[in-house]
């Protein structure tokens, strides 16, 4: 089911950025998404029984059943790139508001090319 | 022989240094670009691994000849917009010395999620350039798009992980999974609408209008041709190394392609802002390119792409600059303005024509190519196509070229008194290279089979089809 | 003589008129006459290879008999026209551009006719399209420019489409191969689209509205080239999609009307129309250069049928009509622009009484519209008799119909300019106006005098057509010692022209003595000494056949047609930008969920 | 209406995803992760290069890559470059910030904050440094690494920023950290590349899976990527603090 619930993240995401026009609310959604494919890519790496990939003094052996690490470092790879959009996306959204004092896409009306 | 691990190390380490060195970064920034191109011919052909791991397992580079090429014009390109824009490009020298490193880390990368990060690094940098545009609701639009494809890439790329268990392009391509079946239409489908965002396919590439629109000369010119040929490149050898295409999802995307094609020139004939016209058609030649990788007919797209970039190259530089010039880019108050700048208006002639197909100019040679290729595939209907929408095209260039040579009223013959201003376009430096490199569009139009060996050692791409036309041929050579 | 030497001498010189007139703009101008004459004398010369091939970088040529012959009526006209070159430097906004564009053009005619691959060909054509393109923009509008590439992109994609179609059933360029193995659909697809290009050019209807336009607007010296000559490319084209692609043998299975295949009777019959579209178009122009080019849609219109017939009459009339026609019109067009050269308009209303102060470039015009309108002693008639010959040897009554509706209209018209510019008084503007000098004066002498020669002696021309029908395997014209013979009887040129010069003779001589006719001022018979504000209005010229324009005043106009295309083509492109493009994420979010939905169920998964 | 419509298409473009999906990939199942012959088998018996056999815990030594901690070993050996790249995407991004956000910009300005956060950041705020530190340093044998580490050091410089409203950091010392720290990165894989003919080779020792000095250049490009994580996110938190919007 978390794969299930994974994907459904990923469409609630794909709902916000379709329904909302506020820029903020747009980023929520973006994140959503990206949150919702992060938990895809481990669920895919996880298998019933499995411990975390780390050697220690309890799971001591690489005979031992671990999940799937590259999932994990795939995943951390794929926050730390969620983490700059978003820093870009906000001050994306901080120069829309500088410039029109909104943040709201449906009130700027596309603005015309300069 | 350099190890092509240096391509993206050396714009890194000087991307770096230029955050420490802010005073010198320009010149960081060009050694950065010349550096590249310097040792670009001495680079390692193969199969580079990294970190000592064998490929399955570690990340590997691929330099053939189709990298080669890709990288080459990337470099090229990016060299000639840094020396043309080195004023503009001054306060973006980090993101592009970063870029570089993506783009050249896109072509060369043997790995699926490697690629992933390196693409986010290139679309991150034209985020970045964008706001150049100062409209900030289209540079978010376009990060929230191209967002949308990251997710969807990861959501794909890790269905074909689950499946087979590498990410690595070759062994992937090994476990021989028939593309064509619904099972994997979905996953496809996915990493298909990460690269059709960045491809700028039609009803992908939303945000392309804000961002092309709103450029100025330099990163109009590397929107249109650094980066738009890397995509395009790293499209091809994904849905033909990888992702060998079969069955209803090539049938899909070939027509998504052609429909990119079609409503791209429709879209940029009704225009008068030469930037727009530009961009939409960049859209449509890009459809065109997609639409050809993903039939297989590699060596025609690539020199589509190579045509496209260098011509929209040259447009969009000195359009950015007319624009700066005149704080217009439309075309109608833009009448006669290369009656003082002949030399500039030479080189943007000259890049129009070749886009059209025009004989005597590189693209011509490209759609040539393109359509042998397409008939001995048995094709006739986007041939159809593309020459219909051709006519549309040529319609609209030559217009414009008209506009920007001629002015004068109906019904008056062609007067200089009519022509807008009397400012150069470029200094005489920056005219002679943009002419030099619309001179390299004529020179290998005039000489298309000794250009098509030089990009494909006359052995085609990935194992595909080399030239399928060659001007030797007629003389009844083969 | 070598084509080689030709091609690359012309190119060379072309490059070299453009710093030239950077220099100095008449050694530019003049530097096109040497260069075209060149030409000229070196394809001359060239008849002495046919059957020889060439080839320079990687195109091939064949040198055959009809291109021969359709190279020299081209530099025929080019090299006439460029003698007015020098003199209209001033006036070029571009005069360097436009002298290499001049010979570059002409090299690419040269280069095309020999061409021995369909590649060679295209590449050629596409370079005289673009170089004209760029000559014609210099001219008054800069949408005829845009109109007539149009035009031509239409006509020379499809010609694309057609030799690649080809190819890949063939798998060869060359034209005498290429066509080899087609039959059934593709066949006909191949025939319609290859054609296309040349129907374009010569201006059939639909194809005819860059005519008006862009021969109209042109630059005085470069409308002859367009009309006299660039028009002729099409023909060429119109022979191989006869010669080349055998239409008649493919086609022979298929429905036929009076005997001909219905594709080729089809082209035949909008060759008939646009006779007839041209011949009323022409009626109802204003402007000289616009009503000669009407009167070009109407003789290309003769020019298709004439070499679609592909038999031993009508055949030889269309072929020799190609010679008649690029003769009279570039003339006809160097008088109009010699005219223009002096008054600085085109306009008819705005001129008259010309013949005073320029009598010679007069009786030039006057000798071209009579060749055109198909009157003897010139060579259009010889033209036009063999094409109705070989029509009413056919039993094609409506296309003979609409020829002779053709030859009677071309009276109507072909006099308006000469009675309207050159007749009646003459403007005071333009009393102080001379001659123009005898360099220019040069070629429209030459064109007349050929124009007559060829009524006189049609044989010299139709001998070399007997060449060209012996080599595409048709029984060439009979023809005697100075007569011309065909099923329904015989022409002999040289008694019509002596009968015609006895009656001339007598008229004038009566003119002559009995002259009686007195000169008045412009507006001495109707202002009854009021004053008048536009005289044009009252210059007997404009509105010239108002009750017969009338008749046909609601008639479509196909630039109309265009327009709606293109129209629609914007209509998709809005739509394109409304649907796909803006700053709101939701936009491709919306599209990438529908396309997704749609690939799921059209793949197959749903 | 236009939620509900808009509801509708996200719902039918689910539906119909998660049915083509389900086509490849088992999208009800949970926990059968375990993909036959998948890549990551070799990265937990650390036998890519070559095979030693089972890898215990405090005992194995030499091994190719000496990490206790496998993801460490993915991400900062066996998949370095992916690592690489992105610490070049947060560079890239704080860059851009930066960037975006313009020179001449003020700084703004922050409401005052309480008593308790002012007073309680002087104590936790070196806490935190040195547990982010601490983080980073054992990357490669506890969960985390050089992104948390980093993270985590950026944040006690947000608490300062919380906690003060006339704090103001001296930029140049960050960006030297960034700057050096990168090019440090790189340089360490130019160095493998010279001693081990590979870019990035992790050519120090390795020592024994567990203890503190092992792993070869795992830790040293943890620490490079904590300074360099540590320092962009600082920076990108002090831009964004800059010219505060005025609703």
């Amino acid at each position: 089911m978390i794969r299930l619930a994974s994907l459904l993240l990923i469409l609630i995401g794909l709902y916000g950025i379709f329904s909302s026009r506020n820029v903020i609310k747009i980023l929520i959604g973006v994140n959503v998404m990206e949150l919702g494919v992060n938990i895809f890519i481990i669920s895919v790496g996880f298998f019933k029984g499995g411990i975390a990939p780390i050697l220690t003094a309890d799971s001591f052996s690489s005979a031992m059943k671990f999940v799937d690490p590259l999932a994990q470092a795939m995943v951390l790879t794929s926050i730390v790139i969620g983490l700059g959009i978003t820093a870009l996306g906000l001050v994306f959204a901080r120069k829309i508001h500088a410039q029109y004092d909104t943040y709201d896409l449906g009130a700027i009306g596309g603005g015309k090319d300069d | 022989m350099i190890n092509p691990v240096f391509m993206i190390a050396i714009p890194l380490i000087l991307a770096f240094l230029s955050l420490v060195a802010a005073r010198i970064k320009k010149w960081l920034l060009l050694s950065g670009v010349l550096i590249n191109i310097a040792i670009l011919f001495f680079l390692e052909k193969g199969e580079t691994v990294i970190g000592g791991f064998k490929p399955p397992f570690g990340i590997n580079l691929i330099l053939d000849n189709y990298s080669m090429v890709g990288l080459a014009l990337a470099g090229l390109l990016l060299l000639a917009g840094v020396v043309l824009s080195l004023d503009k490009a001054d306060k973006y020298s980090t993101v592009l010395l970063t870029a570089l490193a993506g783009i050249n880390g896109m072509l060369l990368t043997g790995d699926l999620f490697n690629l992933f990060i390196f693409m986010e690094i290139t679309i991150i940098s034209a985020y970045i350039l964008s706001t150049a545009g100062k409209k900030p609701e289209y540079s978010f639009n376009y990060l929230v798009i191209g967002s949308i494809g990251s997710v969807f890439y990861l959501a794909g790329l890790v269905v074909f992980y689950s499946l087979t268990g590498t990410l690595n392009m070759a062994d992937l391509a090994a476990q021989n999974l028939s593309m064509g079946t619904p099972e994997l239409l979905v996953p496809l489908f996915l990493i298909f609408t990460a690269f059709a965002i960045e491809a700028k396919l039609i009803p992908f590439g939303g945000w392309v209008k804000g961002v092309y629109g709103n450029s100025n000369r330099l990163t109009g010119a590397l929107f249109a041709s650094v980066y738009a040929s890397t995509v395009l490149f790293v499209f091809g050898r994904v849905f033909n190394e990888v992702f060998a295409l079969s069955g209803a999802v090539q049938t899909i995307i070939v027509l998504i392609g052609v429909v990119t094609f079609a409503f791209g020139e429709a879209a940029a004939f009704r225009q008068v802002k030469m930037r727009r016209i530009l961009l939409y058609s960049s859209i449509g030649q890009s459809g065109l390119a997609a639409a050809l990788f993903a039939l297989g007919l590699i060596f025609p797209a690539v020199l589509l792409v190579i045509s496209n970039a260098v011509s929209k190259f040259i447009m969009f530089s000195i359009t950015g600059k007319l624009r700066e010039i005149y704080k217009t880019d439309d075309y109608t108050d833009l009448k006669g303005v290369f009656f003082s700048n002949k030399l500039t208006g030479i080189a943007f002639s000259i890049s129009a024509m070749s886009l059209i197909g025009l004989p005597l100019f590189f693209g011509f040679y490209a759609k040539l190519n393109a359509l042998t290729a397409l008939f001995n595939g048995g094709n006739w209907f986007i041939p159809a196509v593309i020459l219909l929408f051709a006519i549309v095209e040529g319609a609209y260039f030559i217009r414009l070229l008209i506009a920007l040579w001629a002015p004068g009223k109906e019904g008056e013959i062609a007067d200089k008194s009519h022509a807008v201003g009397e400012i150069r376009i470029f200094n005489i430096k920056k005219s002679i290279l943009v002419f030099i490199l619309s001179l390299v569009i004529l020179a290998a139009g005039l000489i298309p089979d000794l250009a098509g060996k030089l990009i494909s050692s006359d052995s085609g791409f990935m194992g595909g089809d080399g030239p399928a036309f060659t001007m030797s041929q007629l003389k009844g050579g083969e | 003589m070598n084509l080689t030497i030709i091609l690359a001498v012309t190119v060379v010189l072309a490059v070299v008129s453009f710093f030239i007139t950077r220099l100095n703009k008449k050694a530019g101008g003049f530097l096109t006459v040497i260069a075209s004459l060149f030409a000229f004398v070196g394809l001359f010369l060239l008849k002495g290879s046919i059957g020889g091939e060439f080839s320079i970088f990687y195109f091939s040529f064949k040198i055959t008999m009809v291109g021969w012959y359709f190279a020299l009526i081209m530099v025929l006209a080019y090299s006439m026209t460029s003698f007015f070159n020098p003199f209209w430097m001033d006036k070029m906004m571009y005069p360097g551009s436009y002298n290499f564009m001049y010979l570059l053009s002409m090299a690419g005619t040269i280069g095309m006719f020999f061409a021995k691959d369909f590649i060679t060909l295209f590449i050629f054509w596409e370079t005289v399209v673009w170089s004209s393109t760029f000559i014609i923009q210099l001219g008054k509008s800069r949408k005829a420019s845009y109109v007539y590439y149009v035009v031509s992109a239409i006509g020379s994609m499809a010609t694309l489409f057609a030799i690649m179609m080809a190819y890949s059933v063939s798998g060869t360029f060359v034209i005498s191969e290429a066509f080899a193995g087609l039959s059934g659909g593709a066949a006909i697809a191949v025939f319609f689209t290859f054609i296309l290009s040349g129907l374009a050019k010569i201006g059939i209807f639909p194809f005819h509205v860059w005519l008006p336009a862009a021969h109209g607007n042109a630059p005085h010296t470069f409308s002859p080239v367009l009309s006299g000559g660039l028009v002729k490319m099409g023909a060429f084209i119109a022979f191989l999609s006869v010669t080349a692609f055998p239409a008649y043998e493919i086609f022979s299975g298929m429905f036929k009307v009076m005997g001909t295949p219905f594709p080729i009777y089809f082209l035949m019959a909008l060759g008939a129309i646009s006779i007839i579209v041209g011949t009323l178009m022409a009626i109802k122009q204003e402007d000289a250069k616009k009503l000669l080019a009407y009167s070009s849609v109407a003789n290309g219109g003769y020019i298709l049928i004439g070499i679609l017939m592909l038999d031993q009459v009508g055949f030889a009339g269309g072929m020799m009509h190609l010679v008649n026609h690029a003769v009279a019109s570039a003339a006809a067009f160097l008088a109009i622009a010699a005219v223009a050269y002096r008054t600085g308009t085109t306009k008819m209303s705005e001129m008259g009484g010309m013949i005073h102060r320029m009598p010679v470039t007069y009786i030039v015009y006057l000798v071209a519209i009579i060749s055109m309108a198909g009157i003897p002693p010139m060579g259009g008639f010889v033209s036009k008799w063999l094409i109705f010959q070989g029509l009413a040897d056919k039993g094609m009554l409506f296309l003979a119909a609409a020829a002779f509706f053709g030859s009677i209209g071309s009276f109507m018209y072909v006099f308006r300019p000469l009675s309207a510019v050159f007749l009646g008084q003459t403007f005071t503007r333009d009393l102080k106006k001379k001659e123009v000098g005898f360099f220019m004066m040069l070629p429209m002498l030459i064109l007349t005098a050929l124009s007559i020669l060829a009524g006189v002696f049609p044989n010299t021309i139709l001998r070399v057509i007997t060449e060209i029908q012996a080599s595409v395997g048709i029984s060439p014209v009979t023809l005697a010692e100075n007569t011309i013979v065909t099923v329904n009887g015989y022409l002999d040129a040289f008694r019509v022209f002596i009968v015609f010069g006895f009656g001339f003779t007598i008229a004038f001589v009566i003119f002559i003595v009995r002259r009686k006719s007195k000169k008045v001022e412009l507006m001495d018979t109707y202002t009854s000494a009021e004053f008048i504000h536009t005289r044009e209005l009252l210059h007997y010229s404009s509105k010239f056949y108002a009750p017969f324009e009338r008749l046909y005043d609601k008639a479509p106009d196909t630039m109309k047609l265009y327009k709606k295309i293109a129209v629609k083509i914007g209509e998709l492109g809005n739509l394109t930008e409304s649907l796909f493009y803006g700053h709101k994420p939701e936009k491709t979010v919306f599209w990438v969920m529908i396309t997704g939905i749609f690939v799921v169920i059209i793949g197959g998964v749903v | 209406m236009k939620k509900v419509f808009t509801a509708a298409l996200v719902i039918l473009f689910g539906v119909v995803l998660l049915f083509g999906l389900s086509k490849s990939i088992d999208i009800a199942g949970y926990g059968d992760g375990l993909i036959p012959g998948k890549a990551a088998d070799a990265y937990i018996n650390k036998n890519v290069t070559s095979g030693t056999g089972e890898i215990i815990f405090g005992e194995t030594k030499n091994a190719e890559t000496g990490s206790a901690n496998m993801v460490t070993s993915v991400i900062a050996n066996y998949r370095s470059f992916d690592t690489l790249g992105e610490v070049t995407v947060l560079f890239l991004a704080a860059v851009g910030v930066s960037l975006i956000m313009g020179k001449n910009s003020k700084e703004g300005k922050m409401k005052k904050s309480g008593f308790i956060l002012r007073t309680s950041a002087g104590i936790i705020f070196p806490v935190m440094l040195i547990t982010g530190i601490y983080i980073f340093t054992h990357g490669h044998l506890t969960p985390g690494g050089g992104f948390p580490g980093g993270s985590m050091i950026a944040s006690s410089f947000l608490l300062l920023y919380l906690a003060d409203e006339n704090f103001k950091l001296k930029i140049t010392g960050f960006k030297v950290a960034e700057g050096l720290a990168g090019t440090l990165y790189v340089m360490v894989g130019a160095v493998g590349l010279i001693i081990g003919g590979y870019f990035l080779i992790n050519f120090l020792p390795t020592g024994v899976v567990g203890d503190l000095f092992s792993a070869g250049i795992i830790p040293v490009i943890y620490v490079l990527i904590g300074l360099k994580v540590g320092s962009e996110i600082t920076g990108i938190v002090r831009d964004m603090h800059k010219e505060e919007v005025s609703v």
